[in-house]
């Protein structure tokens, strides 16, 4: 999807069997052209020629042929058969997953992907692997059905509940990728993406080694608030969900049950975390727990700045992040911010 | 039976009885046996549908504008596709031939007074409506969201709208769509005029025939799987939950060996129409009348075979996978061989470029490009990087659109005269078929470029870069919308301003254009014996076309 | 049907509908519309059967397991008064082929009788299901509130104590079993124990062999030690597979009932005679069917890994 | 149009024959119930069991089939489509077992 391609609009090959699939599909356009020329000669041909000169003529009689027929069956069944071998080639090398090669574990969640590497390292949304590489997924998902898909490695697999399936590609040229979810998956399918960064060999081990502390305060408090408190087990956003709807909040009157209102300041919502009974928000169950004596305070911080965030506010030390124009489209995975390598 | 040489005043002296003025009650209508009010009824229910599916249609190209979710919310949007998809393969596309064009022709077209089981025939249409009721219904409460395949466990146990309701409109549904396919195979085997012997059916029948096999064989599987699907959602407890030790994936298993076949449900009566239009516009026996008779019931079967390209990558092994490419790929020669017989057809024809006929030019093109991406995507090696993305989507509009719908209005346009005995403005007619040509390739072609590129499905925004082929695909929308409306209103005003069509205008040999247009209730004044083969243009047909020529220089001015 | 067309048609017969042109014709034509009425029906069944098959393969012990609570002799016997039903019901088709107006209605009358014997052991055996807290709806079960464990309410409880063989020391025993089970919320209970996987795993021991499916060994055990709640969890989908499969044979056989009355009535009027005797044919292959959906049912659900029992 | 009709059927069957039927498959039932008591998946093989329990049923579903039914007098039309449904059924099972059977582990439950 860069813009660095040969053919305007044409994915970028950024793959070992890439350069396979694309080949297998020039090979299929080419008989598509094959059979479409002729026809739609023919047709247009028989048209001009044929085109009705009496009303009413009656031509003349005209039957079918056997070796035509056979002709014209054996044809295409013979070159179907070619495109079934390619597609099998292509196919078991995309499956067969290599015997060695760093291992990545995926777990698809609506609506987002948890990365983590051998190494211990966590991501979101983000996959980072060093160039040259046989890579191996091991994906399964804590709920529905997802698709993990890369284009421009051309690849995918479904992800499953219940079982695992597997994913390999060995990429070959560094830069950003998308990352999609191309199964369909709910309200935030479309959300559910990211990208993945290929680096060169030095710069992997650089990240790997220097990721451990890397986060900024908000990419931080996001990895609390969606992964390590559970936060967004309620709070993703959703119509489904039991905790109130946090993008957009920061700032704004909070109508309370009983009829007060409060602004949704950084105290507000340190208190919303430490003692959430204290004020409830009106339309929902005093159902979300306490979390004093969980969270440090840098955890605070970091889950206040993140959740500042949502409403398009920088805090401290964080880019910028996106501004939450479109409040459903402002999954986390679109506010990602770059990598800074 | 034949009303060549009268002019328009003539016709009106002697007015007969047709089906449609015999009986104006309601009670007459809502009643009635006969197969030529059904499917009028029919007509007028599944327009109403398409045009609704339509809208939905419309909003999603509207949203897909632009790649930021404005327009509708994403969850808006994921329902806009999935009542988009339901109502026009359940309630749209798979009645559209069948029920109106099979139902009130097939039984004209063997000769026979009516289908063999009216009753069940009125039961189908009402099996319709009720299936229908309660999809609108659910629809109005809220919708669904789940995208028309369902797929568990996001349909069983995630998503917190209608399923079960909607589930249940088209299990309903689908006992309509058996009952027309037994009472098709049932009048087909039993009801033919003497004389029309099989090899001398229309091959609009034939195709009708091959067409009910899937509807028998198939419809009932899918039935049964939304019902599982609904109790299991109901019941909180089933086979297709995971987290029990259920298989989400014998859901898709369940649902494809219905919903592939289905899509030849969805092509077969199309390519049937085909068939007619090609051979009666270039005037000349069909080429090949076996293969094409034979192809269509190879479809049928051998297309209960391939159900597993639908989901190469979801999961189920990779030994299955590759049996099933192997059989996709078969599954396409049948195909090939109608496509390459209906151009043998034109050849040495006398071609006439009525409306009708540039549908079926149209559909010649679309479908072959809609049938060609079918093969990039039953080879496995390269649907891995496809499926899921909007090569699909293209694919299927291709053949959906561009075949069958392509293939109904042609046939809407063909049989218009006979079925309501006015003819529609010819010059109209070719606009907007020129209009839905054009229109149709803006949209969808651009999606092939977009799927290739990656850009999946079922997605409410996409990346910026993508933006510039949706603008097409949406431009191209709105000509697509213009084109397809365009229709109502001229087919409408013929109704009442229309020029009286005459029996056969187009002096034609089937046994529908041999009795008067609108046909009486029993189709025909006395039982006819059929001497002649299909498509004959021969003397052996008795047509006489000089008094055709004398009736057109009469009428035309 | 449109009187002012009839004038062109000479003659009717009674029984004749107006689109036919004789009652060969007719009966042709309802004949083969039966009969892809009942492909149509084999299909729909066939469906659950596939299910059933995956998961058959998948969970044979756990199969087995709960297959043996259901109760073989009422299969058995439903089998048996379906299969005189049949009979009857040929009968009923050759009593009208021969015009024999009071034969038919009194093996119509046996028929319906043999239908509703079924559909009575059916409840029966539901009701069990249901006191013994095997339907595998949550909340669809007897309801035996936490006091049930005492004397007084035990006593009260209504329990089937089905009267078969091996079965019904067992039977006894559970239904004791659970009375010590309080269900307060009628969720699905499995009190049973486990001899089934025991019986595998010591055949295992005793072999060396694998005797589970790998799938099994997935499906019933947590970190390699036997997990009941896992094990429960597929006997529940057995159950959600019978429920679902009887259930349905259960929809087909009030239809069938209703049929009959439908015949009873016209048979009665004396509509049938040696030259029309369509419906009632038509009838009987309709019961016939269902009777056959039952043949296969019987096997699969209350037969497999009967010898788990009798070994036992 | 199928030429043969069954008019005359009821010259094929009579009651004695039609008991005969009715006897045969209650010894299908009763030999089902018993043989289901011996272990034949311990001693045969794998499923022979249900292989035993469904050949029986078969046989008495053809029986039902062809007399009860009277398939044995009908059209060929008749026979085809009692075939072609267990065929298609066949498809079914086949084509839906030859994943499950192949697609290897990775399967777990949570
Ligand atoms: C009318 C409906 C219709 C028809 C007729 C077809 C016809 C075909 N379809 Fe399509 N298909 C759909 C409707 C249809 N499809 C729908 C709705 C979906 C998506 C469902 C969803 O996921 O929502 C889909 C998806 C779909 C997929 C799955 C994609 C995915 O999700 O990953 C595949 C994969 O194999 C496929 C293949 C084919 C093939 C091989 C044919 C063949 O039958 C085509 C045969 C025709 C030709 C081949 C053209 C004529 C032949 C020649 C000119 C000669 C040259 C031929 C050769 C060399 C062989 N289709
Ligand atoms: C018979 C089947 C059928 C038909 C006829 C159509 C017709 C059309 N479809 Fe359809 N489509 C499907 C079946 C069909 N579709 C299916 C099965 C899906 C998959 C759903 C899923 O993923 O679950 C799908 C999905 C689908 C998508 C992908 C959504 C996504 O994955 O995110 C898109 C996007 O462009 C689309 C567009 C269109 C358009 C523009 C038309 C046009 O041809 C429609 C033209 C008709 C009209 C426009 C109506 C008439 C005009 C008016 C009412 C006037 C008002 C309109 C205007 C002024 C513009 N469809
Ligand atoms: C069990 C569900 C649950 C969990 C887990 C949960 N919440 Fe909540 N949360 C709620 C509910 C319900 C409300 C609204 C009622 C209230 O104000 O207490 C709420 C309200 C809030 C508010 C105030 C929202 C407003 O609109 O004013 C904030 C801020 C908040 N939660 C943050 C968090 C953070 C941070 C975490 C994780 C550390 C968390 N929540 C975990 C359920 C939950
Ligand atoms: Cu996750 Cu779509
Ligand atoms: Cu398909």
């Amino acid at each position: 999807m860069q813009t660095n391609s040969w053919v305007p609009f044409f994915p970028e090959q950024a793959s070992t069997f890439a350069w396979q699939v694309d080949a297998l599909y020039f090979y299929l356009i080419a008989i598509s052209v094959a059979f479409t020329i002729p026809i739609v000669a023919a047709v247009f041909i028989f048209g001009l020629r044929y085109r009705e000169r009496e009303k009413y003529a009656t031509p003349e009689e005209m039957h079918g042929s056997i070796v035509l027929e056979t002709v014209w069956s054996i044809i295409p069944f013979v070159i179907s058969m070619t495109i079934f071998l390619g597609g099998a080639i292509v196919y078991y090398n995309q499956y067969r997953p290599p015997d060695d090669g760093m291992n990545v574990y995926v777990v698809g969640k609506q609506w987002m992907w948890k990365i983590q590497h051998e190494g211990g390292q966590r991501e979101i949304n983000e996959l980072h692997v060093p160039v040259d590489t046989n890579v191996k997924l091991t994906m399964t998902t804590e709920d529905v059905l997802h698709d993990f898909s890369i284009p421009a490695f051309r690849t995918k697999a479904d992800v499953v509940p219940g079982r695992y399936t597997y994913l390999w590609f060995n990429a070959t040229k560094p830069g950003k990728y998308h990352l999609f979810c191309a199964e369909y998956c709910g309200l935030n399918h479309s959300g559910m993406g990211g990208y993945v960064y290929v680096m060169s060999k030095e710069d992997f081990a650089a990240w790997q080694s220097g990721n451990v502390s890397g986060q900024t305060p908000v990419e931080q408090g996001r990895d609390l608030f969606e992964n390590k408190l559970g936060c967004a087990s309620c709070h993703a956003g959703g119509p489904q969900q039991r905790g109130a709807k946090l993008e957009g909040i920061f700032n704004k009157e909070i109508k309370l049950v009983g009829g007060s209102t409060v602004v949704a300041d950084d105290a507000y919502i340190r208190e919303s975390i430490l003692n959430p009974g204290a004020k409830i928000v009106e339309g929902y169950q005093p159902i979300m727990p306490t979390f004093k004596g969980q969270v440090t305070e840098e955890q605070l911080v970091a889950l206040v700045a993140y959740i500042k965030s949502l409403s398009g506010v920088a805090d401290t030390g964080g880019q910028p992040a996106a501004p939450a124009a479109t409040p459903a489209a402002t999954a986390p995975a679109n506010s990602a911010p770059p990598a800074n390598r | 039976m034949q009303d060549a040489g009268l002019t328009n005043e003539e016709i009106e002296e002697k007015p007969k009885l047709n089906y449609l003025t015999n009986g104006s009650t309601l009670k007459s209508w809502l009643l009635t046996k006969d197969h030529k009010r059904i499917a009028l009824m029919y007509l007028v229910s599944v327009s109403a549908f398409f045009f609704v599916g339509g809208l939905y249609a419309a909003t999603i190209r509207l949203e897909l504008l632009t790649p930021a979710t404005d327009l509708l919310e994403s969850g808006t949007y994921n329902k806009a596709f999935t009542q988009h998809g339901i109502l026009m393969i359940f309630f749209f596309l798979i009645p559209s031939i069948p029920a109106i064009l099979g139902n009130f022709l097939l039984p004209i077209m063997i000769g026979a007074k009516d289908l063999a089981l009216p009753r069940i025939n009125l039961l189908s249409l009402y099996f319709y409506w009720i299936g229908g009721a309660l999809t609108i219904f659910a629809l109005l409460q809220g919708g669904v969201d789940t995208g028309w395949t369902f797929y568990t466990p996001y349909s069983t146990t995630f998503s917190n709208t209608f399923v079960m309701a909607v589930g249940l409109g088209i299990f309903i549904n689908g006992f309509s769509s058996i009952l027309t396919g037994l009472n098709f195979i049932v009048t087909i085997h039993t009801m033919r005029a003497p004389g029309m012997t099989w090899f001398r059916l229309p091959l609009f029948v034939w195709a009708n025939y091959a067409t009910s096999l899937v509807m028998i064989l198939g419809t009932p599987v899918v039935a049964i799987t939304v019902l599982l699907l609904a109790i299991e959602r109901f019941a909180r407890v089933g086979i297709f939950d995971p987290a029990i030790g259920g298989d989400p994936i014998l859901f898709q298993h369940l649902f494809w060996f219905y919903s592939h076949p289905a899509v030849y449900i969805m092509i077969l009566p199309g390519m049937g129409v085909i068939s007619e239009l090609i051979s009666n516009f270039s005037r000349k026996k069909i080429f090949g009348y076996e293969f094409i008779a034979f192809s269509s019931i190879a479809i049928a079967v051998f297309g209960f075979l391939v159900w597993g390209h639908h989901m190469f990558v979801s999961g189920q092994s990779i030994y299955a996978g590759l049996v099933f490419s192997f059989l996709t790929m078969v599954v396409a020669v049948p195909s090939a061989i109608k496509m390459f017989n209906w151009t043998a057809t034109l050849y040495k024809g006398s071609i006439d470029f009525s409306t009708p006929m540039l549908y079926a030019i149209g559909f010649l093109g679309l479908f072959l490009i809609g049938g060609l991406t079918g093969l990039f995507l039953g080879s496995i090696g390269l649907t891995v990087h496809l499926t899921d993305t909007y090569f699909v989507v293209a694919h299927f509009h291709y053949v959906m659109v561009g075949g069958q719908v392509i293939a109904y209005l042609g046939g809407i346009h063909y049989w218009w005269p006979k079925m309501t005995g006015r003819m529609y403005s010819e010059f109209w007619g070719k606009i907007s078929a020129m209009l839905v040509f054009i229109g149709f390739n803006l949209t969808f072609f651009p999606q092939f470029i977009l799927g290739y590129q990656g850009m999946p499905r079922r997605y409410a925004s996409y990346p910026e870069e993508l933006q510039v082929l949706n603008i097409f695909s949406t431009a191209g929308a709105s000509v697509l919308g213009v084109g397809l409306l365009m229709p109502v209103v001229y087919l409408a005003h013929s109704l009442i301003y229309g020029k009286k069509a005459g029996d056969n205008p187009w002096l034609l040999p089937g046994l529908e254009w041999r009795t008067a247009s609108p046909p009486p209730t029993e189709n025909f004044e006395k039982m006819p014996v059929v001497t002649w083969e299909a498509y004959e243009f021969g003397e052996e047909n008795g047509l006489d076309v000089e008094e055709a020529r004398r009736r057109d220089l009469a009428t035309v001015r | 049907m449109s009187a002012h067309a009839s004038d062109k048609f000479v003659y009717h017969e009674p029984g004749l509908q107006h689109q036919f042109d004789d009652m060969k014709q007719q009966e042709e034509s309802v004949s083969i519309g039966m009969w892809m009425f009942l492909v149509q029906e084999i299909m729909f069944f066939g469906g659950l059967f596939t299910a059933y098959l995956v998961f058959r393969s998948r969970y044979p012990l756990a199969f087995a397991e709960a297959s043996n609570h259901l109760d073989a002799f009422w299969g058995g016997l439903n089998t048996l008064v379906l299969i005189v039903s049949s009979l009857t019901m040929a009968l009923t088709v050759y009593y009208a082929q021969r015009g024999n107006r009071n034969m038919q209605v009194i093996m119509i009358l046996l028929t319906m009788f043999f239908g509703t014997v079924f559909l009575g052991v059916k409840v029966i055996e539901y009701t069990d299901k249901y006191n013994s807290g095997l339907v595998p709806v949550t909340g669809w079960n007897k309801k035996i509130p936490e006091t049930a464990g005492t004397e007084h309410a035990a006593s009260k409880d209504p329990t089937f104590a089905l009267p078969l063989i091996e079965t019904r020391a067992e039977a006894a025993s559970a239904a004791d079993d659970h009375k010590k089970h309080p269900n307060p919320k009628g969720e699905f209970q499995w009190n049973y124990g486990t001899h089934v996987v025991d019986y595998g795993l010591s055949k295992e021991k005793e072999t060396g062999k694998p005797y589970l499916t790998a799938s099994e060994r997935i499906g019933y055990f947590s970190n390699g030690v036997f997990d009941p709640d896992k094990y429960r969890d597929k006997i529940r989908m057995f159950y959600y597979i019978y429920f679902v499969m009887t259930g349905l044979h259960a929809l087909h056989m009030i239809v069938g009932l209703g049929l009959m009355s439908w015949l009873l009535w016209t048979a009665w009027r004396g509509y049938y005679s040696a030259e029309y005797y369509a419906p009632v044919e038509m009838s009987g292959l309709y019961w016939h069917f269902v009777d056959i959906v039952w043949i296969f049912l019987f096997p699969l659900l209350y037969l497999l890994g009967r010898h788990f029992l009798a070994g036992h | 149009m199928a030429e043969h009709h069954e008019e005359h059927q009821h010259e094929h069957m009579n009651i004695p024959k039609y008991v005969g039927i009715f006897v045969i498959l209650v010894a299908g039932t009763i030999l089902t119930y018993v043989t289901a008591q011996w272990d034949l998946d311990g001693t045969l093989f794998a499923g022979a069991n249900t292989l035993l329990a469904l050949l029986i049923a078969f046989t008495k579903m053809t029986f039902v089939m062809l007399f009860f039914m009277h398939v044995y007098w009908s059209p060929k039309l008749i026979w085809l489509s009692a075939v072609a449904s267990f065929f298609w059924l066949a498809i079914m099972f086949a084509y839906t077992m030859q994943d499950y059977l192949t697609r290897g582990s990775g399967v777990f439950t949570t």
